[in-house]
């Protein structure tokens, strides 16, 4: 099984990999998106809930 | 279908609408919480608050226009959402009068009429004169002054039996015959077992629906 | 005590007449499109006829888009939609009433037009016959398919792009049979079974629709 | 109790459990990691029957390897339709908030399951037909639900309020899913009509079985994937949804103390 006849794909390389490729390229930006999203939620809320905690150390 | 005879000849149906843990949301914010009141035969609840703080959600949680976000609304011990026979008895005067400008005043009266009941000419004659209305009934609505228009909204309550009377602002933009008349109207309906809620911003002490007046102030959210 | 269906119906009537502009407006907009095509394709009088029956129809479903927004709009407005919501009166019947009157300010003027517009594309007089059954029997759930994407957008000030983008994809079924009965009795075959198609679309919007619209206005005003 | 009575009651309770934006957060917190390692495994298994063992087709050569992404990504894209459809109908007929959500987060998950089937489909298409569209009927259907998810997602961001355009877009979505078949069959029909049935055969007349087993597993492998998209980006929305509301400090805050 060499490598070369393999990715050669019987003459159909271009075709092959632009569709496995496009796959796996939405299916981790569908993975990296959320997470990315998720990350930036938690900070604003940590950030709101730090600049709550000042206005009840200012209040007090 | 409740007939359309004058209502201060015949007894309605007691008006019973209660409102429990009532809790509405504009966008993230909270309007108002937990808000609970009953409303019965012979009674006019006047809500009250600041500007923005949801007198006008209340009112249209209360006619089943919109969803609370918690909390339940019951005409007569029954949940309003979907219920016909609430809507029946309900009447809902909004800022925005319900009136079609391409119309006469007494086609949009007549529209109304054919909704709650049979057609009848005497009737909406009668209800015009009485709302002071007669000489402009041929008028396009929308060549009305905005007091003839509030006044012939607020003819459409006489059509057929409401028992409740949901009247945002009844009065603002009225003259002083013309609020005279509006009292004396809520008066009558009240003293024929109906319920009012309405919402105003100045205070109704001096007004003659003090004596059947409870009050509901909004806080600030 | 009036039928719903009976009361909207005749109330809509009532407005249309009172601006007329809302029944002629369809009508000019829908000649206008269709009379593009020829100019932009000078002198062929083959292709014109090949392409004729679709052009129409196409320029039906623009016009019936165009004039989708004015369905509520006004009525919203005014606040006599809100007071329609809270009427213990069925609402679906109330909106199919609408929806229909609706159809006869567009559809219906529309179709009877189609046969002049049939002749500016030189297309054979025994297909006018079919173009016309054809647009008889589409138009009504256009308008009534369209109605539920007037009811989604009566709140938004641009609602008359989100109509075209929601709405268009839903009317692909009415005019690939539509359109397609051209080309089949062109060639001579018969049509019947464009017609079933698009008889069986009509009932099935004339029954579903006007629930949707109900649900969709109930959503959107509050 | 017999084992259907505890199995519903066990469904039934997580239902009403999923219903809730915290006890959602929660149970997702373990199931997505599950979902991600089960898509991972499968369709790492499918791609290695499908491109190293399973034989060459003695009509399309290798090309037809792109079979094994392009059929699993097209069932998926009306697999996501159909669940966004009834997380919609859930939404507005019970008034679940977390049903709303399932219809939104799937809403760019499918718009991508099925742009993704129709590149795969017309390069795939590029060898056999010449060219990289042909008006074939399944290619045309998938092009027109395209259209149906960006409709929903443009009915998503025209409402201002959160709520109202939560649930127009769950209407839409249910009116969409009653007319998908309608659509297909007259796309069907339509491109019958254009040219005879074409040679494009997906997988022939009987899939051996060395072809199908991979096709299966990315199938499933895929689902799984649906599965772990659509929680990772509804744990983003709820805490975005929630944001003021006290579980949320609490988990944001401990996460990072």
């Amino acid at each position: 099984m060499n490598w070369s006849e393999f990715f050669h794909m019987g003459g159909y390389a271009f075709e092959v990999w632009t569709c496995w490729g496009l796959t796996l390229a939405v299916l981790i930006c569908f993975v990296i998106y959320p997470k990315r999203r998720n990350a930036r939620i938690r900070s604003e809320i940590l950030r709101q809930i730090h600049r709550e905690q000042l206005d009840q150390k200012n209040d007090a | 279908m409740p007939n359309s005879l004058a209502p201060n000849s015949k007894q309605i149906s007691a008006a019973q609408l209660s409102a429990i843990k009532l809790c509405c949301q504009r966008g993230d914010n909270q309007l108002f919480d937990s808000v609970s009141f009953d409303v019965s035969a012979g009674q006019c609840l006047h809500v009250t608050g600041p500007n923005g703080c949801g007198k006008t959600s209340l009112l249209r949680i209360l006619c089943g226009l919109n969803q609370p976000e918690s909390g339940k609304v019951l005409w007569q011990g029954d949940e309003i959402s979907g219920n016909n026979t609430f809507f029946a008895n309900c009447a809902y005067i909004a800022h925005k009068e319900g009136l079609k400008n391409e119309l006469t005043a007494i086609e949009n009266l007549r529209y109304y009429q054919q909704l709650d009941s049979r057609r009848d000419e005497v009737v909406l004659d009668r209800l015009l004169a009485k709302m002071g209305l007669l000489q402009c009934a041929d008028l396009l609505a929308q060549n009305l002054s905005f007091g003839q228009r509030r006044r012939l909204s607020f003819a459409r309550l006489l059509i057929a039996e409401f028992p409740l009377w949901i009247l945002d602002e009844p009065f603002t933009g009225i003259d002083s015959s013309g609020r005279a008349l509006i009292e004396s109207l809520c008066v009558a309906h009240l003293e024929n077992g109906g319920g009012i809620i309405m919402t105003h911003h100045q205070s109704l002490n001096d007004s003659p629906l003090n004596r059947y007046r409870s009050e509901l102030a909004l806080a600030k959210a | 005590m009036k039928n719903t269906l009976v009361l909207y119906f005749q109330r809509e009537w009532q407005l249309m007449f009172r601006n007329t502009s809302s029944m002629i407006q369809p009508l000019v907009f829908f000649i206008i499109i269709a009379l593009l095509f020829p100019f932009s394709l000078p002198a062929e009088g083959a292709l014109l006829q090949k392409i004729g029956g679709g052009v129409i129809w196409v320029s039906a479903v623009l016009a019936t888009m165009l004039s989708l927004e004015s369905m509520f709009h006004s009525d919203y407005q005014d606040g006599t939609l809100e007071q329609m919501l809270i009427h213990p009166r069925s609402l679906p019947l109330a909106m199919l009433g609408k929806a229909l009157a609706h159809w006869t300010s567009t559809g219906l003027v529309l179709t009877a037009f189609s046969p002049i517009l049939c002749i500016t594309f030189n297309i054979p007089n025994e297909q006018i016959w079919v173009l016309f059954s054809g647009l008889m029997l589409g138009t009504p759930s256009l308008s009534l398919i369209g109605a539920i994407g007037a009811a989604l957008t009566v709140t938004l000030r641009r609602g008359g792009v989100l109509i075209a983008i929601v709405i268009l994809p839903l009317y692909i079924p009415i005019l690939i049979f539509g359109a397609g009965m051209l080309s089949q009795s062109a060639q001579g075959l018969e049509v019947a079974s464009q017609l079933y198609a698009l008889a069986a679309i009509l009932m099935l919007s004339l029954t579903l629709t006007p629930f949707a619209i109900a649900g969709a206005l109930r959503v959107t005003i509050n | 109790m017999n084992p259907l009575k505890s199995i519903w009651n066990f469904l039934s309770s997580t239902y009403h459990r999923l219903g809730s934006p915290r006890e959602f957060y929660t149970i997702s917190q373990y199931t997505t990691p599950v979902f991600g390692f089960l898509f991972l495994a499968l369709s790492l298994f499918g791609t290695y029957f499908g491109l190293f063992v399973a034989p060459a087709d003695y009509q399309q050569g290798d090309s037809f390897r792109i079979l094994f992404v392009h059929v699993p990504v097209a069932w998926m894209s009306l697999f996501v339709y159909v669940v966004m459809a009834t997380a919609g109908a859930i939404g507005l007929i019970w008034r679940m908030k977390m049903a709303f959500v399932v219809t939104i987060c799937s809403a760019p998950i499918g718009a991508a399951f099925t742009a993704l089937a129709l590149l795969t489909g017309s390069i795939w298409g590029k060898p056999i037909w010449g060219t990289y569209w042909v008006w074939d009927a399944r290619l045309t259907s998938e092009l027109i639900l395209l259209f149906l998810y960006f409709g929903i997602m443009a009915v998503y961001y025209a409402f201002e309020e959160r709520k109202t355009a939560e649930k127009a877009t769950a209407l839409l979505a249910v009116v969409g899913v009653v007319i998908v078949p309608i659509i297909h069959y007259s796309v069907e029909w339509w491109s019958s009509l254009h040219q005879g049935p074409t040679v494009f055969v997906e997988g022939g007349p009987k899939m051996p079985p060395e072809m199908l087993l991979p096709l299966a597993f990315m199938a499933v492998g895929f689902m799984f994937f649906y599965g772990y998209a659509l929680f990772l980006s509804m744990q983003a929305k709820v805490l975005d949804n929630e944001r003021k509301s006290r579980w949320v400090k609490e988990i944001v805050s401990d996460k990072t103390r």
